[in-house]
């Protein structure tokens, strides 16, 4: 991490001061060490805790979408008030610790035990390149964009080897359902964000955050999703993002009603805790991410905004995701495999094709005329819009409208 | 420095050479993957860091993913696993064989005079890559596309079953 | 208007570019394939034309423009094109024949539902030719002399679904890439003892005199110079692509393929690659002729086997019922005798005849596609007939054509290219018998041609098709009129008086005022001779016509006793091959014992070959040589066998062999230290 | 030993590890990634070469990999889709029953 400037406000600095203060005694390879124990620590705690609060709001808001109350039954001890069960996470926590592990017979008991701390330990290692504020990046890297993604790569083959490894028949279902699902989301979602490596014309995550810098008009932000490219982009990353970290409506996985909990079937316990919380913290990492390439990452959307601290911004905007992601659960089906699967191939990769080639246009549209640069709006949008409606069409060609019999 | 190679060396090369004999499939497939990240690892020591990430993109994110789709497809009982009478020869001369060039590659490496002492890690920048691959290599870049454009389009033709064809080729 | 040396590759390009377009356009676009193909040769026409001119004004010099096609480890693999008067009177002759046969053919094949497809093979097999004609280094010229065989597979296999078709093509392809391994060998071997493949290259070229004398200073094997060694491997590739003994067995069958085709192979492209190469490497080849102490010399090798052509292909077109297997046959002949030209030291002499013969050769190909196209596909001349009064143009033009091939004296090309030959033999002080072979191949070739347009063109009709005959369309007769004409015109370009052309090829100036008549003698006896041929076939065959499509061959019926060893009277099919065979058993035979006392071991084998080919025609029953042939390919197919037990489909079994094979490489390497 | 060779011996082990591999299995898939182990070493080789090059400036080697990498994923696609072709023709995958090419 690189030194606060000076020219900020204290809120904004704080941070780094506050390690500086720390560590600053410490000799030169030593200071490096901590800061990164003390990075890594802080990301553990931060996103440990967010992690349990997110798990009772989303009960929360799954009960109010459903219009019932939800969790609010666990007291905070020794007080014994409720708070609308603000403890419960820390109560299922103990309730995970406490349960029975069970591992079946014939079951690969080293993959078994290696599946959710791999996938745990992959998710995690994602955290490492997101700016969560202004010089607040733990590891600036020059390929970070392609390093986060090669390490959420990898997570796919833990759900892999838990479902694998439990040697049970709905597991290994789930475990080839996630294989396909994966290997099909997988592309849109790079396609996605190739653009914005293009404008930017930078791999740094640092990079892509300060090419999104400015205001244009002095009110309307340069964030990417403010654009047509940008916009569609955004779309298809988060739709794969969902598919990616398995949220409802693309959890074919651990179809309850299909496959009882999929690859989760046979895990109890703290082993299950331990995919409960890689699940959330995957689905936190690809909001920052989406967040840093199309959001502005940690910058205010209006100028006068921009007291208030950077990495208040980043949490306020992560928050605003997970919030559609839990609402998102609540509102819409499940889709059935093939479905799924048709969705990825026949339209998110065309639609991230073509927005692709849509970057390009706009990107050689922008050093020209006035006039040009007016005129790639419409243009851009045109070359977006057509293609959505010809391939929704495509898709949903032959698919009758459903008729509710006994309902 | 060498004492980093070593190590990364020899888990890459005990992950690789478990994984070449173990029975279970699977199994084998995941030790791989350990042995690609190993490589991986090699080449952030090397400092070739966009090539480690790329490595790791492709074969752990989605090689070892069409690996073990592949392995699962064609999971038919254990008679695949039984040790047929020609596998123990076929094993031996294998392991003669490989261990002919092993030793050939090694004879050579050692006796040919290497006078690099050690240089100081090149770096090698993304947007360098970029501008390479974009400028030198803009033809190459273009014909690999093609290349794998048309063997994915190759791959699915091949894997797809059709089904017209079966009742035709039946006399 | 010249085009200049470093302009020279759009010529072979605008053919390609046309062949691209063809392949392009989709299969019902044949008006546009066939619009490029002919707008693409006649531009490249115009500008061999520019060419021409270029090297017409300083034809002593082999202008040259160089490149390098990529580094290797030791220097750079250079191409070039290379501007010479041989280069560019090619480069006319082949665009201008190829235009008129191009024209021809959207009459030819307008019916047919695949035409696009052939008018973009046409233009590949014309751009590849043109890429052998304008290419300055062997690498070059070997990667277009392949093009050429891969065009004419593809053209004579056009008809793909007639099975005689698909054979003929793969037997070009496989007889002539028997020829071209002895090419590639030669072209390495030249590589590795020169460094370089560039035929003229500022001194460094393989065709100068530093390159030359390095090459004849070296003996190899058996006493020969490396030049006459590599002279031989090269000759291999001519032997195959033009036809010549013992390869010239594709030669025939290709007739398979549309007459287009056929003229195209036989006149302007395929076959001349062959004569042309030689004439091109000719430097190399008579390097060792100031050698005294070798065994014998690069160009008696080549002048035997083209007078053994000359006289086989003659001896067996007389023998020959099928329209297009008689010119073929005679192609064969007319390569002898530029192979045997070149072979004699006269490679100048060798070039007119190519050229003329183009001409003459496309036009009777021409006049036999017209004949063929209006008597419904019948190419049995004895089902033809009467054609004369049907087709009045189609008969005039290949009259014209049949004298220009047989030789008739003083007005026809084919004449002045012909005598040029047979007196450079004349002069040859090695042996005696090409020149005989030659001149007894004047008389058969008069005598065969005779036959061939008194069946088809005199008497009555013999069949419905030919009884119903109507003249064939302006783009057909139009290229057949200009045929003719150059065909009567061009031989005035080298006759004895002003040998205009000879000298232009050799880059001196042309001297006038020859006597016409020079070497009088030689000429007089060869006037004599064709009279002697024409008249015999007149007599046998023209002053008393066929009658029926089934009557009795008159050559067979009245002299029995001159054809003796023909044996009694069977089927006429029989009696062909029988004659055939035993001429060339006799021929074999002759040419066996004067090897055993005259030449050396290496002729002699050649002559056992033949020998051998001989002998075991005398089981076959149909077609002569071909089944010595055969028998070479069942000995090829048996080793075929041989290398396929190794193909084991095992891929453990392959990876092992090359693991292996690598080891024993790097030990040899490690061990024999550096080279 | 300099690190140059350590690297070189590295990866001719790999090489071998992956030959002994595609040599002496019989499942398809495992030959497939034998041949998938020996194309990374030679990956790795170019890397060690660029590393060790007196003068790594231009980043051929980086380049020879990234395009290497790019044609072993085409590569692991075919073969991949062989075996599972393979696998339906002949319901197993043993590499030395699929020895026709007709069948």
């Amino acid at each position: 991490m690189i030194a606060a400037a000076t020219t900020d406000a204290f809120l904004e600095r704080a941070p780094v001061l506050l390690r500086d203060a720390v560590t600053g005694f410490l000799p030169e390879p030593w200071r490096t060490l901590v800061n990164a124990l003390i990075a890594v620590g802080l990301i553990l705690g931060i996103f440990g805790t967010l992690f349990a609060f997110i798990t009772l709001a989303e009960r929360k808001i799954l009960g109010r979408v459903q219009n019932r109350p939800g969790p609010n039954r666990a007291p905070i001890p020794f007080i014994n008030k409720r708070f609308f069960g603000l403890s419960q996470p820390f109560a299922d926590g103990v309730k995970s610790l406490t349960k029975e592990d069970i591992v079946p017979r014939d079951a690969d008991k080293v993959l078994h035990y290696l599946a959710p701390v791999a996938l745990l330990a992959f998710s995690i290692l994602t955290f490492a390149v997101i700016p969560y504020g202004r010089n607040l990046v733990p590891v600036e890297l020059d390929a970070a964009v392609l390093y986060f993604f090669a390490a959420g790569a990898a997570t796919e083959l833990a759900v892999f080897m838990a479902g694998w490894a439990s040697r049970n028949k709905y597991s290994l279902l789930a475990a080839m359902r996630a294989l396909a699902q994966l290997i099909s989301y997988e592309l849109p979602l790079l396609l996605s964000w190739v653009p914005v490596v293009l404008i930017a014309g930078t791999l740094s995550t640092t990079a892509i955050v300060d090419a999104q810098a400015g205001w244009k008009f002095g009110f309307i932000p340069h964030w990417h999703v403010f654009t047509p490219w940008g916009f569609a982009g955004f779309v298809i990353f988060m739709v794969a993002a969902l598919a990616e970290s398995n949220r409802s409506p693309f959890d074919t996985p651990e179809a309850e009603s299909e496959l009882i909990a999929g690859h989760l079937t046979e895990y109890s316990g703290f082993k299950y805790a331990l995919f409960f919380m890689a699940e959330y913290f995957g689905m936190l990492a690809l909001s920052g991410m989406a967040i840093t390439l199309f959001l502005g990452g940690w910058r205010s959307p209006l100028p006068f905004l921009e007291f208030i601290p950077s990495y208040l911004w980043f949490g306020g905007k992560l928050l605003a995701l997970i919030f559609g992601f839990i609402w998102i659960r609540a509102t819409f089906p499940r889709l059935r495999i093939d479905q799924l699967t048709r969705f990825a191939w026949k339209f998110l990769v065309p639609l991230a094709l073509i927005n692709l080639g849509n970057t390009i246009v706009w990107s050689l549209m922008s050093n020209s005329s006035a006039l040009m640069q007016l005129a790639r709006w419409p243009v851009c949008a045109a070359i977006i819009l057509v293609p959505f409606v010809v391939l929704g069409r495509k898709l949903s060609a032959g698919v009758a409208p459903r008729i509710y019999r006994y309902a | 420095m060498n004492a980093v190679l070593i190590v990364i060396a020899l888990v890459t090369l005990g992950a690789a050479a478990v994984a070449m004999t173990l029975r279970n499939l699977i199994h084998s497939a995941l030790l791989l993957i350990a042995s690609w990240a190993g490589v991986a690892a090699f080449y952030l020591w090397a400092g070739a860091e966009f090539v480690a990430f790329a490595e790791i993109l492709v074969y752990v994110g989605a090689v070892s993913m069409v690996v073990l789709f592949a392995v699962l497809l064609t999971r038919r009982s254990r008679a695949d696993l039984t040790v047929t009478p020609d596998s123990a020869g076929r094993a031996i001369s294998g392991f003669i064989a490989g261990g002919a060039v092993c030793g050939v590659l090694v004879g050579a490496i050692v006796a040919t005079p290497m006078g690099v002492g050690s240089s100081p890690t090149p770096t090698v920048t993304v947007k360098q890559i970029g501008v390479q691959l974009m400028g030198t290599h803009a033809a190459s870049l273009l014909i690999v596309g093609v290349l794998l454009t048309v063997a994915l389009l190759g791959a699915i033709v091949i894997a797809s079953a059709d089904r017209t064809d079966d009742s035709e080729d039946t006399p | 208007m010249g085009l200049s040396v470093q302009n020279l590759w759009l010529i072979p390009l605008l053919p390609l570019v046309a062949a691209a377009i063809g392949a392009l356009t989709p299969r019902t676009g044949r008006t546009l394939a066939a619009g490029a193909a002919i707008l693409a040769m006649s531009f490249s026409f115009l500008l061999s034309c520019g060419a021409l001119v270029t090297a017409l004004a300083n034809p002593a010099t082999h202008a040259t423009s160089n490149f390098a096609w990529f580094d290797l480890g030791m220097g750079a693999l250079r191409l070039g094109w290379l501007l010479d008067p041989l280069t560019a009177f090619m480069c006319v002759m082949v665009t201008f024949v190829g235009t008129l046969i191009f024209i021809f053919s959207t009459g030819y094949m307008h019916e047919d539902a695949n035409a696009k497809q052939f008018f973009c093979f046409l233009s590949l097999f014309a751009s590849a030719m043109l890429g052998v004609i304008v290419a300055n280094s062997l690498l070059l010229l070997f990667v277009s002399w392949e093009l050429v065989g891969l065009a004419s597979y593809l053209l004579i296999g056009f008809w793909f679904h007639k099975p005689e078709a698909a054979g003929a093509a793969k037997k070009a392809f496989i007889t002539t890439r028997i020829g071209d391994l002895g090419l590639l060998l030669g072209m390495l071997w030249l590589y590795d003892s020169t460094g370089s493949l560039l035929f003229y290259d500022g001194g460094h070229g393989v065709l100068e005199a530093g390159a030359l004398s390095a090459l004849t200073a070296h003996t190899a094997l058996g006493g020969f110079a490396l030049s006459t060694i590599i002279g031989l491997l090269i000759f291999c590739g001519a032997v195959g692509k033009s036809g010549q003994f013992p390869l010239h067995v594709w030669l025939p069958d290709a007739m398979e393929g549309p007459t287009p085709v056929s003229a195209l192979i036989h006149a302007a492209t395929m076959v001349a690659a062959g004569v042309f190469l030689i004439a091109r490497v000719y430097p190399l080849m008579s390097a060792d002729q100031a050698l005294a102490h070798v065994p014998f010399h690069a160009l008696t090798v080549v002048a035997f086997i083209g007078a053994i052509t000359a006289l086989m292909g003659a001896l067996i077109a007389v023998a020959q019922n099928d329209i297009k297997r008689i010119l073929a046959f005679s192609t064969v002949s007319q390569l002898g005798y530029m192979m045997l030209a070149i072979g004699v030291g006269s490679w100048v002499a060798a070039i007119f005849h190519l050229l003329t013969h183009a001409f003459f050769k496309a036009l009777l190909f021409l006049g036999a596609g017209s004949v063929i196209h209006a008597a419904h596909h019948e190419q049995d001349i004895r089902s033809l007939g009467g054609l004369r009064s049907h087709m009045k143009v189609t008969f005039a033009t290949f009259a014209i054509g049949m004298m220009a091939l047989a030789g008739v004296p003083f007005l026809f090309s084919g004449f002045w290219s012909k005598e040029g030959i047979l007196h450079a033999a004349h002069e040859w002080d090695v042996s005696r018998v090409p020149l005989l072979f030659g001149l007894a191949a004047v008389v058969l070739t008069a005598f065969y041609m005779t036959r061939l347009v008194a069946e088809t063109f005199f008497g009555k009709a013999r069949s419905h098709a030919s009884e119903h005959a109507h003249e064939s369309p302006a783009s057909m007769t139009l290229p057949l009129v200009v045929l003719a004409v150059c065909a009567i015109a061009l031989g005035f370009l080298g006759t004895p008086a002003f040998p205009w052309l000879q000298a232009k090829l050799l880059g001196e100036t042309e001297v006038l005022g020859h006597s016409l008549l020079a070497g009088s003698g030689l000429m007089m006896l060869s006037v004599v001779l064709v009279a002697l041929g024409l008249g015999t076939g007149w007599a046998i065959y023209g002053r008393v016509t066929r009658e029926k499509s089934t009557s009795p061959d008159p050559l067979a019926a009245r002299f029995p006793g001159v054809i003796a060893f023909l044996g009694a009277r069977m089927k006429f099919d029989e009696l062909y091959a029988a004659t055939v065979f035993k001429l060339n058993a006799a021929t074999a035979t002759f040419a066996d014992v004067l090897d055993r006392f005259v030449w050396d071991g290496a002729v002699r084998f050649l002559a056992r070959l033949g020998e051998f080919a001989g002998v075991v025609n005398r089981e076959a029953d149909e077609d002569g040589l071909n089944a010595g042939f055969d028998a070479g390919s069942e000995s090829l197919r048996g080793t075929g066998k041989a290398y396929s037990r190794a193909q084991t489909g095992d891929a453990h079994g392959y990876l092992r062999i090359i693991a292996i094979g690598f080891v024993v490489l790097v030990l040899i390497m490690m061990l024999g230290g550096n080279r | 030993m300099t690190a140059l060779q350590l690297c070189l011996v590295f990866s001719s082990a790999l090489f071998c590890v992956g030959l002994v591999g595609a040599l002496a299995r019989s499942n398809t898939i495992l030959v497939l990634l034998g041949i998938e182990l020996m194309l990374n070493a030679a990956n790795i080789n170019f890397i060690a070469f660029w590393r060790f090059s007196p003068s790594p400036a231009p980043a051929t080697g980086v380049m020879f990999v990234i395009f290497s990498i790019a044609v072993a994923a085409a590569e692991a696609a075919v073969g991949l889709a062989l075996v599972i072709a393979v696998y339906r023709h002949q319901k197993n995958i043993r590499l030395q029953e699929a020895n026709r090419l007709k069948g």
